[in-house]
């Protein structure tokens, strides 16, 4: 690797693993972090995201592998030592302090003169938006006011990577989808390679450039936001990222366009194109998104479609843009999730009605059967 | 109905309450009224403050008085320095079997009546006790060597009885400090030096200064311990009040004393409580 | 009111109102709720939705009004002789007892004799789809089945109207999402009048037949999921149901059709029909949801809106089916909140990009100014 | 680097824990061995059983035995009875100021030495004190009444000193019940009593068992509240052993008797926590 390779990229992890007795929490995991880049690792509880972080933070050791800050090894480094900061998940403020003294911390550590500390926290307190709260105290703050204090604990020591594990979780919702527009702006602003935790795939999927979908202390795919939605590339990626009808079924016949699959409920479907090595015979998940879903009030409508089939409305969920229905499907009984569209076409759709569904072959995905598919 | 239950339960909780106030504050004006009556002969008193001008002048008094004073706050600090690394050591680290052990070994003082656990000490410490015996094997000492009957039997004493009452504040209020908020400290580049005294102390001064209290109330109305180890010669300011109450017979005398001991230990209590900076309501929380 | 009328609605308030000292909780509440239906009441914390609950559940005495279930006042009986049940907050559930155990309190209380409780518990789990849950302990039971032991144990009382006190807040995400339609379910199949508090609009667009949008004591609007998204009220409803984009102006000129309106920050809008009594001059809020407005990447695909602009996109904020963009208008500089087709058309927009806005003035809702509109 | 850390606080606890354990142990076995030597001569000791075959010969001993079990079980069960509702109200009734007064008045007690508390007791009780004056000048009864040295004195002080031993881990336990709980049982029809039954009385069940515990164990060591109280008749078991040690100077006699009060407690507590289904490190928790 030259060293222009290596300065392009603030993080790297090679070949990282971490076993706490018999159980292997990360498995040989590798990545790279290029420089300023907003990085998140999603997977569910217990999938071993928070064990990389920890050992990235230097409060775990690595059971084998190495990881690199700037292309130094870190790994000799104590925690208070690494050009690492860490947002944790409560935040973890200071409430015997009051803001200014809480950001302040890390400066008076490094022994920086007290007006020079004063001037930092002034400056970085300002470009979180809060530049009157440095003498407040910790409980006055909000809970986005709080988010913020936070981060700017940790930018105004200037890292080289910011660590952030699930910061949002204790938001509610709507604060929670302001915060991620926050946190995105404030990481370009600040230019900073942020890294970033959560188990909720709408947090990563608004806010990263690069997502690596962890299962089971392994990486199942890294990629943009759009590559795991649109191309996933295991079930579990295709299951865990987005809403998805998921059947399970055999490969009846199989062609270079394609499969065509039996379900077990009984319904036959055309997939797309399969990038996993599978034949005839094999069992497999169907994945098709409610939105990928058309539905019409006559078949022709979705004749058009390779996939397409009847049934009657069992519910709608109306939720405004995100409105969706179920529909029973008449031969085999099966349930359909389909999303709404956004335009209120079918915004007075009730319980019993006739409809007609289609999707076309590529919105049908085929993936090895898997019962680790990150749904309930 | 929810004001109903209320009263309900007010009217169930008046007569305890007002037994339970009654327990404690008519036996303390009655002793305080008999403090202030002075014995001008047989079964003859008068009121005034006698008792009080007894004390006042009499320099064994008000010596022994201090002395114990002074002991007290010392063995309140000793078992703070123990109990602290020992209340984190069982709040932050130790997990699950070890946490318990720990938990229970500083109840075991607890379990042994207090009056067996002293004698177990003088058998110890007593010149023909088994750590001259070790000293005098070792070669270390030439002749039997008395551990007994000084200040240093007293303070070991008072340290061990008391342990148990600092550690349990003390690990509640660890307990309640947030494990991220120490990391955070590393992660911010904190020493372990800067963040005890920036970030844990600070979280853990209500404990410390309940702690504290409960020890320094303990040792300063302790009897049995510095009478016992520190012999004759103790000089513990309860043995003065037992004096007057059981030996001399004198209870007015005795009231008085006792009723210093309350004082005194009220305002050692308020002025550590001033410095701390605590509330009493916001330690007892 | 005749008795018919009595009868078709399991619970009533009138005029019902909450005083604590000097602050009014709840001001002069009335609501019937239609019997079987699901009601939902939603509002921001702290606006008096939880003491509602809680005077209907009986935990505290109204102020001042009535409370009526199946025609009856039920001011002088006490909770545990009302014929309402609650599911609270954090369920509540009883630890020190199994599932059985839990399910059956209600019924031992009653006195009836144990082959029969065991009956119902065990047709209760059935119905709840826990048929061997029985002798579980409550800590074995994941977060959605403690959900249906909860809701068991209200059911197997048979109470007139089930309480629902936020019971989804403490779920994850993906789970919260089947929750809503578990709970729907589940009301359906006992045909029971729930009523649901919550500060989550989703859940309740959702599952409710009907629902109030409570604000600092009082009722804005009750109506359907369509009227409170696509008819609100009040700016306040308008701002708490659903996104949207939101301007405060000035009524420049004033018609049948609706309003001309310059924004504060110079954006003029033409706004459709309002309902509140309005005139030139007034201080209005507008409010515009990201799906109304169209995206084009040239003016001629915006040209028939009444309104249109144009501007650059500042961010992509992609996530799936709900991918959203946020566009600087350039002649002021004004941020617009654009939902994104979930056809994917617009997937490849990058930051930078020139794209032309439009809606019709029926898109755009104004209302009299309000500073507390819900939103952050 | 964390392995480090850790290895480092264990080498810091290291010998804090060896020092504890020490002064827990060493005493003890010491004291276990002295009650095994008899007396022979002067200064001539052997090995054997016999200060513990006079305790099973000499009825007195094993009544007193008896006798102190049977009063600290009965003091335990007073104080748990008294301190239930009192622990009930502050954690789910009282609040704010209210709370805390009632905290600190469970704490009162405790602020006087436990001496002078006693003597304070004794001053109010006594035949020639108020609550004898109170009842002569109410008419009740025509002479001075003595209210000291007997049971009764003795179980009043035992609980009003044991009061927030009870209180504190009751108030622990009761505070984490969620309200909601007690809501819940309400709503589902239950009365007070049965929700009190199944649902408070579970939840609170190690606070009852760790409070009964120290209550009992405090209660079954005192020294100073019975043989203060109970005057000469009290029969103390406490009583038995300070004679032994001090007036009869029979140190291998006393240790035997301290040893078998250790055990009985011991005992005593095993039965309650197999009784109540609770175990010792659950308790602790």
């Amino acid at each position: 690797m030259s060293d222009s390779d290596q300065l392009s990229h603030d993080l790297e992890c090679r070949h990282v693993t971490k076993s706490f007795g018999d159980f292997i929490a990360v498995k040989d995991v590798s990545f790279t972090v290029p420089k300023g880049s907003f990085f998140s690792i999603l997977g569910p509880s217990g999938c071993g995201k928070t064990t990389i972080m920890r050992m990235i933070a230097g409060f775990l050791d690595t059971s084998s592998g190495d990881i690199l800050i700037k292309g130094r090894s870190v790994l000799d480094v104590a925690p208070n030592r690494r050009p690492v900061n860490m947002v944790f998940q409560h935040l973890a403020l200071f409430p015997m302090m009051d803001v200014a003294g809480n950001i302040g911390y890390g400066l008076r550590r490094r022994g920086l003169p007290g007006p020079e500390i004063a001037k930092k926290v002034g400056a970085v307190l300002e470009r979180v938006g809060l530049p009157d709260a440095g003498p407040k105290n910790i409980n006055q703050l909000s809970g986005g006011q709080k988010q913020r204090v936070a981060i700017a604990r940790c930018m105004v020591l200037d890292p080289d990577v910011l660590l952030l594990d699930e910061p949002l979780g204790a938001l509610d919702l709507k604060l929670r989808d302001h915060m991620k527009v926050e946190l995105k702006k404030l990481q370009s602003q600040f230019d900073t390679t942020f890294v970033y935790i959560t188990h909720d795939q709408s947090e990563a999927l608004v806010m990263s450039d690069q997502i690596a979908v962890m299962n089971k202390g392994e990486f199942e795919q890294v990629g943009t936001a759009h590559q795991l939605y649109y191309d996933p590339a295991t079930a579990f990626v295709a299951g865990f990222v987005g809403d998805s009808n998921r059947w399970r079924g055999k490969i009846q016949t199989r062609n270079a366009k394609g499969a065509k699959v039996s379900a077990t409920d009984g319904l036959a479907i055309l997939a797309g194109p399969i990038s996993q090595p599978l034949s005839k015979g094999d069992d497999v998940d169907i994945f098709v998104r409610p939105e990928s879903i058309v539905i019409s009030f006559d078949a022709k409508g979705v004749g058009k479609f390779d996939n397409n089939l009847q049934g009657t409305v069992e519910a709608v969920l109306f939720n405004g843009a995100n409105s969706r229905t179920l529909v029973r499907e008449t031969a085999t009984g099966t349930q359909v999730d389909v999303a709404l569209p956004q335009t209120g076409e079918f915004a007075e759709l009730t319980p019993g009605t006739e409809v007609h569904l289609g999707w076309g072959r590529a919105q049908a995905r085929c993936f090895a059967a898997s019962d680790d598919v990150g749904v309930i | 109905m929810a004001a109903g239950r209320k009263l309900g339960v007010l009217l169930l909780m008046a007569p305890l309450l007002l037994w339970l106030s009654t327990l404690i504050i008519i036996p303390h004006i009655n002793m305080f009224m008999l403090s202030l009556s002075e014995k001008v002969d047989v079964r003859v008193y008068e009121t005034g403050i006698a008792n009080y001008m007894a004390f006042v002048e009499e320099p064994l008094y008000w010596n022994t008085f201090g002395r114990t004073a002074i002991m007290s706050i010392a063995a309140t600090f000793l078992t703070l320095l123990i109990g602290f690394p020992v209340a984190y050591y069982i709040a932050k680290i130790a997990k699950g079997r070890l946490r318990a052990t720990l938990f229970l070994l500083c109840l075991v003082p607890f379990w042994v009546s207090e009056l067996v656990r002293t004698f177990g000490w003088m058998i110890l410490l007593r010149e023909s006790g088994i750590l001259s015996g070790f000293l005098q094997w070792s070669g270390l000492v030439s002749g039997p060597v008395e551990f007994l009957y000084n200040d240093a039997a007293i303070m070991v004493g008072l340290v061990y009885t008391s342990m148990l009452f600092m550690v349990v504040p003390l690990v509640t209020t660890l307990d309640s400090l947030d494990d991220s908020m120490i990391e955070a400290g590393y992660d911010l580049g904190g020493s372990g030096y800067s963040i005890l005294r920036e970030v844990v102390i600070p979280h853990a001064m209500p404990g410390i200064v309940s702690g504290c209290i409960v020890v320094f109330m303990l040792s300063l109305g302790n009897y049995l311990t510095p009478v016992l180890l520190g012999g004759k010669d103790s000089l513990w300011f309860t043995e003065q009040i037992y004096a007057q109450f059981i030996t001399r017979f004198n209870w007015e005398q005795g009231s008085a004393f006792g009723f210093l001991l309350l004082l005194l230990s009220s305002l050692i209590v308020w002025a550590g409580l001033k410095l701390s900076g605590q509330s009493l309501s916001k330690t007892m929380g």
